[in-house]
């Protein structure tokens, strides 16, 4: 099971909890089985197949340019952060 | 910038025809170094360009018999800053020369552009003040001559009328035993406007102990380039201290009337005057003590 | 007005004559009629030296000198610092030096530099940062630049 | 002769011994740009162009009721006239492009405003003509109607209820992409982080040191004016010469806004006159290829300085709080910050990695973040190198030194206690891998500047540690061998620094060949793969992985031709040292490339590389400097530049990236600001009044390369372009506390500031 760190804005959908787990070896399978658990989950993360605007994913420490197509490992670790937008 | 005529005459005569038959509608083209950018960005109009540079007396540096100098107005900041003998001098005017703008603007700019430009920060305006600069004007009416100090009459404004032109400035006879120093403070250490800017010249009496005559001229503290009267009064047998120098910077600051914008607030000003006036007076005393005269790289603490 | 006005002047060593408007800069004449596009536009307003350019052996801002008054001026522009075959030396230390990293304002300071060193070989670095003051560049911090030319004058004294 | 320039110390990895890696050949594209053949956007020269000029707002914040261009189109010599009438509806689209989300509709907008002016200089219609004076006289002719609306342009102000709202439907972020706050303001976006319990930790703290910081709005400053020149032919194809960072981000941002497909839009980029950021969104593209396709000739629109000043997106004004606590020891246990960053005109601005950096350099226990980013009557703020970054080191890095005080100690030794190393978890989650902010600060302490003695009244000196990241993202190459053993390669990264070489030195390395017979070549978007922006620190390491595997593909393809040669397999062919071998036959690179074309023909190779995630650059400054107490003016004496920059691959390039920033940053913390009146009109949009330094302001940049290896590169390179910007303002402000005593918590630290300060402090000359 992948671990996800829940970024406080968000907790109110896993009521309350800091830190979900969550199985699939895609981010896109992760996410999904993730919205089954808390429901909403999908609409905040994914817009039209990427990663929503403004916001990021780091899986084990190295932020994904690959949107949902990025690959997770059974005990991957997950932030949500944000992007670097007009960062660059 | 909307198009104009361009003429370039050969003589003071022609110059002035021309000025005078076009009126408001033509503008004398120095080292165009503000004119230029003036007529870009639509803060001026001319539908005639007058370019005075082909007129001999305009660009010539003429000693006079009684050791004076007469500066064509047209004549480069660059070429006075090279000449020793303007250095010597006039110290005052090549320490404006070498700041005003960067090499390539000194390269074209001239004090007589910069005096009819009249800004109230004009970098050169106070050294001609304090040197005891003459303008000789022609016009229709013929010639006519205004101390420096009474030429600017309000910022962008002067006494020139129209189809007069500036034609050069008279210099005194440099004295025995004194100097002159200018400065003004900017935030950077070159490429800048005058917050505040400061010339002063000094004679030493007897043993070079005390202050037999001073002057003093400010920048960028009123709506033209002022003289600080009182200051100068006051200093008039005061030893040459920097007691003394401290002073009359406290009593010049009452001459500053500056506003508050961009490049600085009215209040920073007038203290910048009293700084100022004490460090042009330490850099006159200096050099009227025998010290260097040629001017100062601005960089550097106590420079500026 | 719009009427051209006919001038004769020598760039680079080569006599050449042009029609210009009273209204346009000398830069604009040099980059787009003399199709000399070395020297470049930054501000066109004086301040930021990369348009510098010789006028009769001294650097001037070409973008604050009407086109109409290089009637008989001899002019310099940065193709000319090289000759045939070699760079200059000021050429040669700014590229073994790295003195530039996006370039723009590299013919202002190899033209401002070139007039400098002319008229004064061994400048100090203080007047190397004072004479070149009025050409700004963003990139480098200044710091190669004027090492480039302290070496330039090395070399050059080295040749003669 | 290269004493003479004086290099950096480089404290090398010791597993280090490469053979072109770290040394400095002259840049291929040097002679074109000392000699002034080099073609920058403004050097352009085409058949039939015309010029172009853009109309600019005077108005601040207003409705445009109507726009009346009859009088200018009239106008003899005009060609042609553009609003954004001409511009496709583009509805509230968001596009991903490479750098990041952009909802077209605002950059279109900012491109040319559709219903409301939001800045002072923001565009509002277009002239093509036949020359650019023609163009401006006819900008006087178009007559424009506004309705002048009230005006906010401070962070704080713009954040009250009831302040003016420049996006009327304009509804907080609470979650990026997510959750929205009911009630509209001028707040696009919150980013929080918490981690542990900070109320506590306050409590449990030693000492505490909270204090308040505001910084103005400051502009990247490059000496080019934006241009850009487009030909839309007949056919439908539209070409671009332009000044960009990225060629591919400027064809899609263009695509996007005239909603045209990608296939239609050709950009060729030019050599590019500085960026820093501010030549990644596109201003004039779109505009100038509408009026070309109205006139049927190639348009040229190049921006005048004031423009460029008030028409761009310089970096955000900001106010911070900052709190710190820390233990006995000094330890830090526990921080909070309360950023609040001004986006300009529309949202999306940089307070994203204003967040994520604010505590980076530091391993803090328990922490809370607060970040807000607030549109207010100002340009549309853009990146601008390590964009949100130098901010909050200003702030951080100010608290720290006073933290140091409090506890008397050595504020380097106050930083090696609480560094971020291998393993450290930012407060935003990630845990970095190897960095190398430990050594940078140990590199800084025994550095000669740090332990030789400061004398002199007002004279102090001050430390600041910075932190950037560097991104991946996409990169690709395609290589040609030549038969004379040379090897041509197409690459698509604008090269602003000398990327030309430090790429090519890479793929010279990798073939045992000089970085000589590498002949680069910056190629348009039909000529070479994807690439994205050139920022972000990420060339020479992402678009140098490229060339690298361009190098390994180009190896085994000319193993199989040795093969040949020797009748043996492929995979015995050794390859090391540029030498081919394989038993007792040898043979060197340059000798096979004379005999490709007879076992098969020339090679040529390809690679096309996304690295994923981003390592980390941290900088450490020393600056000494002395005040002149009567004028407040400072004037910087000595200044030293460190930074952990992994293998550096043209050592003078990365000394360059380091004094470059550096200077940047003293500009910012020193003069540069945007002075606005109560019209919301900016000031001293001139490079006389916005001062950024000239050589006279500054001394020589001193900097030490310290070689942490990346693990994530091959040759361990990190981006070092961005992180030399950090650390100044905070290396300043803690300076001129020695100096004087007075802690300086608004930027820049201007003369008529600092003076007033001291007056206030009662210790002033006045």
């Amino acid at each position: 099971m992948a671990i996800v760190h829940v970024p406080p804005q968000m907790q109110k959908l896993t009521g309350g909890l800091t830190e979900v787990e969550a199985e699939g070896d895609s981010l896109r399978r992760l996410v999904s089985n993730l919205d089954t658990a808390y429901p909403g989950f999908k609409d905040r993360l994914i817009k039209d197949d990427l990663v929503a605007p403004g916001l990021a994913i780091s899986i084990d420490n190295v932020v994904t340019s690959r949107g949902i197509f990025a690959e997770v490992l059974q005990d991957s670790v997950i932030h949500i952060i944000p992007a670097i937008s007009g960062g660059r | 910038m909307r198009d104009f005529e361009y003429k370039a005459p050969a003589t003071i005569d022609e110059a002035v025809t021309l000025l005078a038959e076009r009126g408001s509608e033509a503008r004398v083209l120095a080292g165009g170094t503000d004119i230029i950018v003036q007529l870009r960005e639509g803060l001026r109009k001319a539908d005639l360009v007058v370019d005075v540079k082909k007129i001999p007396e305009l660009m010539s540096l003429a000693w006079r018999d009684d050791g004076g100098l007469d500066i064509g107005g047209a004549v480069p900041c660059h070429v006075l800053y090279n000449d020793a003998k303007v250095i010597n001098a006039y110290p005052s005017i090549t320490d404006s020369a070498k700041i005003i703008g960067g090499w390539q603007i000194q390269g074209r700019a001239s004090l007589g552009g910069n005096l009819c430009n009249s800004s109230p920060a004009a970098d050169s305006i106070p050294s001609l003040i304090v040197e005891g600069a003459t303008c000789r004007i022609a016009g229709p009416g013929g010639e006519r001559l205004v101390p420096v100090q009474e030429f600017c009459t309000a910022p962008g404004a002067n006494v020139l009328t129209e189809g007069e032109m500036l034609v050069s400035l008279a210099l005194p006879p440099a004295g025995e035993s004194s100097g002159s120093r200018y400065m003004r403070f900017i935030p950077r250490n070159e490429m800048d406007i005058a917050v505040t800017g400061a010339g002063a010249w000094l004679r030493l009496g007897e043993g070079g102990e005390t202050v037999e005559e001073a002057r003093l001229a400010l920048s960028a503290v009123a709506p033209t380039p002022i003289v600080a009267g009182e200051a100068e009064a006051w200093l008039q047998g005061k030893p040459a201290t920097e007691e003394s120098f401290t002073e009359a910077g406290d009593i010049a600051r009452k001459a500053a009337s500056p506003i508050s914008d961009m490049r600085g607030p009215a209040d920073y000003r007038t203290h910048l005057v009293g700084v100022l006036v004490k460090r042009a007076l330490n850099g006159a005393l200096g050099r009227a003590r025998g010290g260097d005269r040629n001017p100062v790289i601005p960089s550097g603490i106590n420079l500026c | 007005m719009g009427k051209k006005i006919h001038v004769s002047t020598t760039i680079n060593g080569e006599a050449v004559e042009f029609l210009c408007e009273a209204r346009q800069s000398l830069l604009e004449i040099i980059r787009d009629t003399l199709t000399l596009t070395g020297a470049k536009e930054g501000c066109n307003n004086g301040n930021c030296g990369a348009c510098t350019v010789l006028m009769n052996g001294v650097p001037v801002d070409s973008c604050l000198v009407l086109a109409v008054e290089a009637e008989g001026a001899e002019l310099e522009t940065v193709e000319s610092i090289a000759n045939e075959e070699h760079l200059h030396p000021l050429q040669e230390c700014f590229l073994e030096g790295a003195a530039l990293q996006c370039g723009i304002c590299t013919p202002g300071f190899l033209v401002s530099a070139k007039a400098l060193l002319d008229g004064h070989p061994e400048p100090t670095e203080e007047e190397i940062r004072f004479e070149l003051s009025g050409n700004l560049c963003r990139c480098t911090g200044y710091d190669k630049i004027v090492r480039a030319v302290q070496a330039a004058s090395e070399r050059m004294k080295e040749v003669k | 002769m290269s004493e003479n320039f004086n290099h950096a110390q480089i404290i090398k990895d010791p597993g280090d011994n490469y053979k072109i890696l770290g040394t400095r050949p002259v840049r291929h594209d040097g002679v074109d740009k000392v000699t002034g053949r080099a073609i920058y956007g403004n050097d352009v020269q085409l058949q039939g162009l015309v010029e172009g000029a853009i109309l600019r707002s005077p108005e601040a914040h207003a409705r445009i009721l109507s726009i009346d261009t009859s009088e200018a189109e009239a106008h003899p010599g005009v060609l042609a006239v553009t609003t954004s009438a001409d511009f496709p509806d583009l509805g509230d689209k968001i596009a991903n492009l490479g750098e990041g989300p952009v909802n077209l509709a605002h950059l279109a907008a900012n491109c040319l405003a559709k219903d409301k002016v939001l800045y002072k200089g923001h565009a509002v219609a277009a002239v093509a003509a036949q020359n650019v004076h023609i163009a401006r006289e006819a900008l006087d002719l178009i007559k424009v109607e506004y309705e002048p609306l009230p005006i906010v342009t401070d962070v704080l102000e713009a954040m009250k209820d009831g302040a003016p709202l420049l996006h009327e439907g304009l509804l907080t972020n609470l979650v990026p992409g997510g959750e929205k706050a009911e009630a509209p303001s001028n707040i696009s976006d919150h980013h929080h982080f918490k981690r542990g319990d900070t109320e506590a930790a306050f409590e449990a703290a030693h000492i505490v040191v909270e204090r308040e910081f505001t910084t103005q709005t400051v502009h990247q400053g490059y000496i080019e004016p934006h241009v850009a020149t487009a030909h839309w032919n007949q056919d439908g194809q539209l070409t671009v010469w332009a000044s960009t960072q990225g060629s591919f981000s400027a064809r899609e941002q263009t695509s996007e806004v005239l909603q045209i497909p990608i296939s239609k839009v050709k950009v060729i980029p030019c050599e590019i006159g500085g960026g820093f950021g501010g030549k990644i969104p596109i201003y004039l593209e779109p505009v100038a290829a509408v009026l070309s396709r109205k006139c049927g000739r190639p348009v040229k629109i190049q921006m005048t300085r004031d423009g460029v000043f008030e028409g761009t997106g310089p970096t955000p004004a900001s106010f911070m709080r900052i709190k710190l606590g820390v233990d006995e020891a000094g330890k830090m246990t526990v921080g909070e910050a309360w950023l609040a960053y001004d986006t300009g005109a529309f949202p999306g601005g940089v307070i994203g990695p204003g967040v994520m950096c604010v505590f980076s350099c530091y391993d803090i226990e328990h922490a809370h973040i607060d970040g807000y980013d607030v549109c207010v009557n100002k340009p549309w703020t853009k990146a601008y190198r390590a964009p949100g970054s130098t901010h909050v080191a200003y702030a951080v890095e100010s608290v720290v030194d006073e933290l140091a005080e409090k506890l008397e100690m050595d504020p380097i030794d106050l930083r090696l206690l609480n560094a971020a190393r291998e393993g450290t978890k930012r407060v935003d989650g990630p845990v970095y891998p190897r960095i190398g902010l430990i050594e940078t600060l140990e590199a800084a302490k025994n550095h000669d500047h740090y332990k030789s003695p400061l004398e002199g009244p007002n004279r102090g000196r001050g430390v600041a540690a910075g932190f950037w990241f560097n991104i991946g993202l996409k990169s690709a190459a395609t290589a040609h061998v030549n038969a004379d053993g040379t090897v041509t390669l197409l690459e698509g990264s604008t090269d602003i620094g000398g990327t030309r070489t430090s790429i090519s030195m890479q793929l010279a390395e990798t073939l045992g060949i000089a970085a000589e017979d590498i002949n680069p070549k910056v190629a348009d978007t039909d000529s070479v793969g994807y690439t994205d922006i050139t920022g972000g620190s990420r060339v020479t390491f992402a678009t140098g992985l490229a060339a690298v595997e361009v190098g390994k593909d180009i190896i085994s393809q000319m193993k199989e031709r040795a093969a040949k040669l020797w009748e043996c397999e492929a995979a015995d062919v050794e390859f090391s040292d540029g030498i081919f071998s394989q038993g007792d036959n040898s043979i060197s690179f340059k000798e096979l490339c004379a005999k490709l074309s007879r076992t098969g023909g020339l090679i040529t190779a390809r690679a096309s590389v996304d690295p994923q995630g981003f390592t980390n650059g941290f900088g450490v400054h020393i600056c000494d400097l002395e005040v002149d107490v009567e004028t407040g003016k400072v004037q910087i004496l000595r200044y030293t530049a460190l930074q952990d920059a992994g293998k550096a691959i043209h050592p003078s390039y990365v000394e360059g990236q380091l004094q470059g920033g550096s200077v940047q940053g003293i500009g910012w913390a020193l003069n540069e600001e945007y002075l606005f009146d109560e019209k919301g009109h900016m000031l001293n949009p001139t490079m006389l009044d916005y001062r950024m330094p000239t050589a006279l302001d500054v001394p020589m940049i001193d900097t030490v390369i310290i070689e942490v290896p990346n693990p994530s590169h091959p040759f361990g390179v990190r981006g070092v372009g961005e992180t030399p910007i950090v650390p100044p303002p905070g290396a300043i402000a803690n300076a001129v506390k020695s100096a004087i005593g007075i802690r300086m918590t608004e930027l820049p630290m201007s003369p008529p500031r600092v003076h007033s300060a001291i007056t206030e402090d009662g210790n002033g000359a006045s």
